[in-house]
């Protein structure tokens, strides 16, 4: 069956709250309004108020109750109502949700669920991609889903994981694709890159929506003799870096892509890790495309030249392509 | 410090001065240049989409910043929530701009790079906001203490709903400013909803209001669709605050005439609420007053509002003409230099 | 609900029955095991060098966590703050684990991982606190959902100072409490100060608990330093949590017999006031109580006394073979595997 | 005058106190204490409490009231009690005092002081780096002095800087180091990268506390006939490249070296940055040392085996000297 990015994120979560009682969702207007996305829609009516939970507009709250609730033995998914407002609940999820199993043995297994991503006009507070942030600290893991199937699989994977996920779910995906989920009650576990397309003459490592932007590209290059491999990272920690470095060593190059601002973001931890462990097997720079380092514009031709682009990708494929 | 007052304060039944006409028109004025502008916003530009961003309006919760506005000197400085378009217009902000600020141009107060009421122009005496609720209390605290800093006998003004108040930036921004008895005023709209969250999933007390005590900080609630009872209310509050007395909460009663934004139905109502306060509308309100008291004519009300719809033509004309952003600029001001 | 009760309950002057000199015993080996263990602490083992990071002792502040700890039901759930040591006891930690905890051993409750009073275990309901001032109250919030989620009648009891209420996470947790009626007991020791900040640069009002009417949750002051009064009020506090009606603050009158932390000579703190509250202390009260109403001889007290200095040397002894951590294992435990 | 690393800042910010009046302090317990390391120590009496506000413990509140006031031209000087606390005013951080610049054009020229770092037995909540979370953030400048003529040099730059300044002050060298100060009224150039030490055979980029490591290891080194250069960064953003370029150009061989965890750090950026513009010049994979991804622990064996030290930056330094 069909179904939508948005609509596969909900099915895991109903799945997994059908699956274990103990699931339970907390946020703003998650209840009666389904959620800003709708991810959480016709949830109260069918699981009741005991277990989607309408709060305050109080991040810290959120996050810090989902912990104190998974000490007890619930499994709760909090979502953030835009990732932006994750620095609102910063100290919950950093001090902690992220260090109590190391300081105390007491695991955090909950799911923070954070809309991010521009492409939707929603200017400097509404467009965050703010992983970096979270991949910084020890203790989290951090799962961006590209597709459909991912996002539903990860999901679940998240839920039934006993550590702190920060899920990102990016909101020009939610309506824009559309694909096959597998039949069934399936998972795609936490920490496994995807190869989400074979090719042998560069690597394109990326995440998130930028998969498709490599993927345009890879498409473009393809006519012009150049194969692409894209790896979909999914996870970023626990980073699978064995994927990572197969394809780099067998394609000698490599570009890493993402939407979040250049300067710290997570690409710099891969071009470090490829250079270090990979340094052998290149024939070029690695090179990193990403946002620029300002806030997310808000007009559309600002925002346009903010997000990376098949085109901005497409010039630095060429120039590597022929290094 | 009294404790909160928790009923309604009454406004005088007739004030009867020349004063008081004068006044009303300037409330009419800025009242019917909010909605009007609000109204172009919601339900023409966006729905044209030449406003591809998020829309909050502030329509039926226009007493607010207007009689409040009105009540603030204009070297005052305000810190406007999203709902509260009026603050801009009394401060000088022409509706072209404002219409230029939603469309992405360069003749926004942002240059593009903000939508919305996320603008600021400290020149006039307005901050931005984050999108954060209630992350502007502390900042606007900071602001008052640096006007007490200074010497100066200003004050400064926040704006914030009742979801807003749940957060914890609300309650450290007012203890901070309690503590220091800074010249603040908090200005509560509290129009029954956060989004989709009905107060009685917000808060267990009744009344925003009621945790002023635990600040020893006076407050006091007012029909928030009366401008007359906003502003009387806001020069209370703006007396005590610059008298060196500390903050002073103003909680206004009022009801959000609209989705939480342009995109939103608010099936989550109850439709009888939405047909109540369409009977409390504080533009309908003071229109009848005037009339009533004999301060302006049918005739002339009408000829304010057509005033107004010339003026909002004239705007949106001017604003389509504004250029977007040459993206060549993306990068500037990020820094200083 | 009632508002916040603001004199100081007092206790029953003559409680005669031997339930009561049974309970006396109890809170006395408590307080004094609490005491002697953190006398040894700040001021043999800090000194000595055999601790090396911050040491925050409760001293004088017994009172709180005992008589709170002796009516919690031993399946509720307890977030205790850096100045409640006896709650670790009351739930059967040993003071050789809670010296070895400060020493960084193998045999603390964080094999090394922490220091001090960041310590719990699940199993015995014992939560850890992080270190930012009342980032536990959203926390133990939850805690007391899960509780009313899985239809238990536990409820979950959170410790918190004077200095941890002015931050948000006490605002956000106390109100998501209040406004879905969790059963959750708050516990704040009000010694007066936050680190070096005294009350008049905290708060603007009187009294913690002049807070809680504004969450409409009822609050009552109580002579912290008199181990009954604090342990009577937790029983109504707890009752009302149990009985699903909510939350409920209890507000301990208390003072700091000590530095901020052992490097601390708190020179800022009016040497009267140690005086004066010195002549309060929680431990003397209650043993001249005990003698008073002939529930404990002198000698029987002088005995408790000693056997705690056994338990301690033996304790101290212990730890100090505990291993420390095996470096090799630094990085286990970040995730699950 | 010779002068610790603490009274050098204390005497920036008392300088800078009595050159502007717009300067004041805000923060818990640097009035009558002093602050919890004694940088504000005496200010309260001369100053007075117009200028030195001690305020309840709210970060939020505390940064919050800062950039408020900086609106106002003040120039206020924010004290986090530990780095590890900025967390509780992360937001104020990241989305108000970031972006008001870019938004609109509203300067925030504040200065968020955080005293920081391992070594001090501090545990997991007295002894974090953070840096890296302010080093994705746009609009931000981050500052972390080495030595106490930088740290007085530098705080003064911080406080006549139009742009809101992160300066980590590492607790370890507060009282460890002392040095002579240039007399009178000096600034240390925010942005600028300095050579700590010069040498041709390899470099090791490197900030705050680990700046000492880095020159133990290079005495060490110079017995062996190994040149090494260290440079130290001072400032993270914006980023001194060319003086991190120039270095690698001449040496061709590169170690980054920092005391935060490893994965997400600015090693990362620095090291990618590196591979992409020096890619030609590179004689050896760029090595990252940093602290592994955990929490820091408290017992004095952990702590220790946690933090890059000299002998584990010995090792890689052999390793990269015989590549
Ligand atoms: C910290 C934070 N969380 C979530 C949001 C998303 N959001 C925007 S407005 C809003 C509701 C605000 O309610 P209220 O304060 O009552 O203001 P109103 O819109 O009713 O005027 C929410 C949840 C936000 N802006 N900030
Ligand atoms: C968010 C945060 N800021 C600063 C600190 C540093 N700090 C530790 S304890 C303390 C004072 C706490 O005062 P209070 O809550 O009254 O508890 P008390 O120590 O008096 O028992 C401070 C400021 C902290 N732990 N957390
Ligand atoms: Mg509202
Ligand atoms: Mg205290």
């Amino acid at each position: 069956m069909q179904a939508t990015y948005v609509e596969a994120i909900r099915q895991g979560i109903w799945e997994e709250m059908e699956r274990d009682p103990n699931v339970f969702l907390i946020g703003e207007d998650i209840g009666v309004y389904g959620g800003a996305f709708k991810v959480t829609q016709g949830m109260l009516d069918h699981f009741g108020e005991r277990r989607v939970v309408d709060t305050p507009i109080a991040e810290s709250a959120i996050v810090g109750a989902a912990i104190g609730a998974s000490f007890m033995g619930l499994r709760p998914v909090a979502e953030m109502q835009f990732a932006d407002f994750i620095s609102c609940g910063f100290d919950q999820i950093v001090n902690f949700a992220a260090k109590c199993r190391y300081r105390w043995n007491a695991p955090v297994p909950i799911v923070v669920r954070a809309p991010c991503g521009g492409g939707i006009h929603g200017g400097p507070y509404h467009s965050q991609q703010n992983e970096a942030w979270f991949t910084h600290t020890p203790g989290l893991k951090v799962v961006l889903p590209a597709t459909a199937k991912d996002a539903k699989g990860l999901i679940k994977s998240a839920i039934r994981d006993n550590d702190p996920v920060i899920f990102y779910e990016h909101k020009a995906l939610y309506r824009r694709i559309k694909e096959d989920l597998p039949e069934g009650d399936y998972t795609v576990p936490i920490g496994k890159a995807n190869i989400h397309r074979e090719g042998k003459d560069m690597t394109i490592v990326t995440y998130s929506a930028m998969v498709y932007v490599a993927e345009e590209v890879a498409q473009l290059m393809e006519k012009e003799g150049v194969s692409i491999e894209i790896v979909d990272l999914r996870t970023l920690t626990p980073l699978d870096e064995e994927t990572i470095l197969t394809s780099v060593r067998k394609t000698s190059k490599v570009i890493v892509l993402h939407e979040a601002n250049l300067t710290g973001g997570f690409g710099g931890e891969i071009a470090a890790r490829i250079t270090e462990k990979a340094f052998e097997s290149l024939d070029g720079p690695v090179l990193r495309i990403a946002a620029p380092d300002t806030p997310v514009p808000y007009s559309p031709p600002l925002e346009k030249a903010y997000l990376p682009d098949a085109q901005k990708l497409l010039e630095k494929v060429r120039w590597l392509a022929e290094y | 410090m009294a404790a909160a007052k928790l009923e309604v304060v009454r406004t005088r039944q007739e004030p009867e001065s020349e004063l008081h006409a004068e006044l009303a028109r300037k409330f009419l004025y800025y009242m019917g240049l909010m909605r009007e502008v609000e109204d172009r916003i919601e339900r023409k530009l966006y729905r044209q989409g030449k406003i591809v961003g998020g829309v909050y309006v502030g329509r039926g919760q226009e007493a607010i910043p207007v009689g409040s506005g009105l009540a603030a000197r204009p070297d005052d400085v305000l810190f406007p929530s999203h709902r509260d378009l009026a603050l801009y217009l009394i401060r000088g902000l022409t509706p072209g701009q404002i219409f230029a600020q939603y469309m992405g141009r360069m003749d926004g107060l942002t240059a593009g790079r903000e939508g919305n009421m996320h603008m600021g122009d400290l020149k006039k005496g307005l901050v931005s906001i984050i999108s954060a609720m209630a992350a502007s209390i502390p900042v606007a605290a900071g602001a008052a203490m640096a006007l007490k800093y200074q010497g100066k006998d200003n004050i400064a003004w926040v704006y914030f709903g009742d979801g807003a108040s749940s957060r914890g930036d609300w309650h450290e921004g007012i203890n901070f400013a309690t503590v220091q008895k800074l010249p603040l005023v908090l200005l509560c709209n509290n129009n029954q909803y956060a989004y989709s969250t009905p107060l009685s999933k917000q808060m267990a007390c009744a009344n925003v209001a009621d945790r002023a005590p635990g600040y020893n900080m006076p407050a006091e609630i007012v029909d928030g669709n009366d401008v007359f009872a906003v502003h009387e209310a806001a020069q209370r509050a703006a007396a005590h605050a610059r008298a060196g007395l500390g903050p002073y909460l103003i909680e206004c009663k009022t009801f959000r005439m609209t989705g939480h934004s342009a995109h939103d139905p608010a099936d989550y109502v109850p439709k009888r609420m939405f047909e109540e306060w369409a009977g409390m509308c504080p533009i309908a309100r003071l229109e009848q007053r005037m009339e009533e008291n004999g301060w302006a004519a049918r005739e002339e009300i009408d000829e304010t509002r057509a005033k107004i719809r010339r003026e909002a033509d004239a705007a949106i004309e001017w604003a389509e003409q504004s250029p977007y952003p040459d993206p060549s600029t993306l990068l500037d001001r990020v820094y200083e230099s």
